[in-house]
């Protein structure tokens, strides 16, 4: 089985489809590692859900103000024109179509574009967030994802068999082996990484996936 | 990211015909005069855009701003809750002509309709209007007892604002009462263009002073000194100016 | 006929109910007038719908600043504590309940407390600002009128023939010859002018008084 | 008018016994300490206030704040969108053995029904949820093609509230993030009890700079130098503290 992506990698390959001057919103985790591959010459701005728009990066250890964080509660720091808003204004920038990119992560998610990333189902502690409000709001909703479980199982799939978080939202998903869009109901394969074969990528994936002419190479740098 | 634009003409150059337009203000407190008459120039040399559609709480006074729009032609329908003012003339001479259309809306649920149509809520529910003429064909429905009319989101293709200082990123503060409907309709249209009497670098709004953050706004045009609408009112102007 | 209360008078009667640090709107005109008339040691807090809390009175002739202004576009000044905010929130205040007080003019007031004061029928320009938003989240909704129309018609009736402003909202009426409460559906006379006779008050009101014990005399300074 | 309460005893004392309390705050940012532990104090001392509905965005951190009041005792239920934290073992510990409720909302959902309940819209309609299990039992409408689920508001008897500056008459304003839920709160609760960091005369807020107006506020308590639940939580804090 082929090497996939690592996480930074794949956070990289993301950041690459976000113009200058767009609004972004970034999951807990691992999508946040977004902020640092941004293009040469690009500026996004980034929301965070408890109240801040175009916010910097994390402050050095020892100098965090805890008033200054991200809906991962993890410090940040003001950059000129950031701005601070209530939640009923926050949501209202999310539910209101004023993002252009959504970035999550994912359980799994369907050939139709429903996504599960927020329960496993009804042992432990449900919690939810924001993750339900960003994939109905932003214009585009994208999954960053290994291609598989832990055990080897798609999570690319047919249909989530996981409570879902939203119906028909995600738009494109970067994946340790591919990028792939979803469209009438169908993945499109758009990048594969070169060492994996067709053949092998489609076993991974608990889905057909479609061509729309021949995919390109998923090319990233080392890291 | 570079939001200004550096002429009012070309701030307003995308306005289609048909188009939907909200105008920030209440009476002349934060009305965006000279981006309306931008607007009003662009018509008389053009012809476009014609037939607009223009939500305000109010229905233009005297012969500049909402009513010179009316004036001149461009207006085929408004949306506001109080169409009177010290001179309504415009307005009601066309609207008892049967040449403008009225689509009278209580001015709470003007707002909330606006504030729901940028917060991506379709349709709420309000107590006010139960009962009463301008709640007729609307849905009903009680809960905890009480009846409450539901009401649907407004949103527009462009929103015409004037904020006191902005910064190139869209960050916008208002002067005292002129914020009224701005922030609300900054919120709710496709294409938001602004008026700014300060502009400002980016942090030089400090970020807890924000009102209208950068993400609802398009287009920023720098202003300086605008024309109070009540001041022209006072002083009989007209747009376009009447010449001997 | 007796000589029934100004405006002026009719707005001091209301004045003398409202507490101190009670949240007050007043409607376009002649309901203006009530913050003349506060008590000694009493300051009720005015709002206007389009987004003032705790303004002052007018200023001087000339020196009128036009975006500092009120509901009915008259201009009025800063105190200390005013503050200011964009329509929804003022609304909010409006109708989830925020204001003590609101207070209004009247074309007809029904016994059940339904208000007609927006529009006399299909003639004309109609327009209706924010008094259907008012007559449905103040506490209390106080209507001040003449107790009849210029040609002395009943404006207290059984039922409403013109367009109604809100269902069963008015709370108390100030009139130029009475203050009435409604309770249960009912109008209850609290207090007429010692100058009239109960039959006659009766006469010059479109639906039955009831009586809670003897009314008080309405008693209000010369002006 | 003054609404300065000198304790913060005296400011939580009407607390009663089954009261759903919303407690402003995201994660630390913006939890008002003091006003929490006082109220465990009292119940500490009184029983009371017991079986409390917590409404916020998390179920605490620790072993203060909501944390705390979940660990001596005091609540019943809490509604949230997010119950994990980085250590969220008091909360987690009670739901795991059935001992307190859970009501799980999205966070914009949460959201807008608080500002719903405090601008008196009992429902309204969104895209959030539509088709998951947090909408199973809620109306559904379909709107220009779409669909969406119907939410209502949300509202408490009493809103605990931190901001950074307040003055008598309740104007208050908030420091960076700590804003949050905390001005959508104080409209949806009966009693809003505020603790501000600094305390100043009518006037010394500017008038464009009040966040929430007074007439959302009912009782102001100076906190100088509040508590971070955050850094409580890295000195490994408790409430109340154990004496060896």
């Amino acid at each position: 089985m082929t090497a996939g992506l690592t996480n930074a990698q794949i956070a990289w390959r993301a950041a690459q489809d976000i113009e200058d001057g767009a609004y972004v919103n970034l999951g807990i985790g691992f999508p946040e590692m977004v902020t640092r591959f941004q293009p040469d010459g690009r500026q996004a701005i980034f929301h965070t859900e408890n109240g801040i728009l175009g916010f910097g990066e994390a402050p050095p250890p020892g100098q965090e103000d805890w008033d200054l964080i991200n809906a991962g509660k993890k410090a940040v720091t003001l950059r000129p024109g950031t701005a601070f808003f209530d939640h009923a204004d926050s949501f209202a920038m999310v539910r209101g179509g004023h993002l252009d990119v959504a970035i999550l992560g994912a359980f799994q998610v369907a050939q139709n574009g429903d996504l599960a990333n927020w329960s496993t189902g009804p042992k432990g502690v449900p919690a939810v967030g924001g993750a339900m409000d960003l994939v109905h709001g932003a214009r585009r909703v994208a999954v960053l994802t290994d291609h598989v479980t832990r055990d080897g199982r798609p999570k690319l799939v047919d249909r989530c068999t996981l409570p879902l978080t939203g119906v028909g939202c995600v738009t494109r998903l970067y994946t340790s082996l591919a990028v792939i869009d979803i469209e009438g109901g169908r993945f499109i394969l758009r990048e594969k990484l070169p060492s994996i074969r067709l053949d092998d990528l489609q076993l991974l994936t608990g889905a057909v996936l479609h061509l729309d002419g021949t995919p390109a190479d998923l090319s990233v740098p080392e890291m | 990211m570079d939001k200004r634009i550096s002429t009012l003409a070309d701030a307003v150059a995308g306005v289609k015909d048909g188009a939907t337009v909200m105008v920030g203000g209440f009476g002349g407190s934060g009305a965006p005069i000279e981006l309306m008459h931008a607007l009003i120039d662009r018509y008389l040399a053009t012809g476009r855009p014609a037939r607009l559609t223009v939500i305000n709480n109010n229905a233009g006074n005297g012969h500049v701003g909402i009513a010179a729009m009316i004036e001149q032609g461009m207006v085929a329908k408004v949306i506001c809750s109080f169409p009177r003012s010290a001179d309504p003339r415009v307005f009601t001479e066309r609207y008892l002509a049967g040449e403008i259309e009225l689509e009278l809306v209580p001015q709470g649920t003007l707002a909330e309709r606006i504030r729901a149509g940028g917060a991506g809520i379709p349709a709420f529910y309000t107590p006010t209007g139960f009962g009463t003429e301008l709640a007729m064909g609307k849905p009903v429905a009680e809960f905890d007892g009480r009846s409450y009319v539901q009401e649907r989101w407004l949103k527009a293709d462009v929103a015409l604002i004037k904020a006191e200082t902005g910064d190139r990123l869209g960050n916008l503060t208002y002067r005292m009462a002129a914020r009224n409907f701005a922030p609300l309709m900054a919120m709710a249209a496709t294409r938001t263009i602004v008026q700014v009497a300060q502009l400002v670098e980016p942090g030089g709004i400090e970020p807890e002073a924000v009102v209208t953050p950068g993400i609802f706004v398009d287009a920023v045009v720098h202003v300086p000194d605008p024309a109070q609408e009540e001041d022209l009112n006072r002083s009989g102007a007209r747009h376009p100016k009447v010449t001997a």
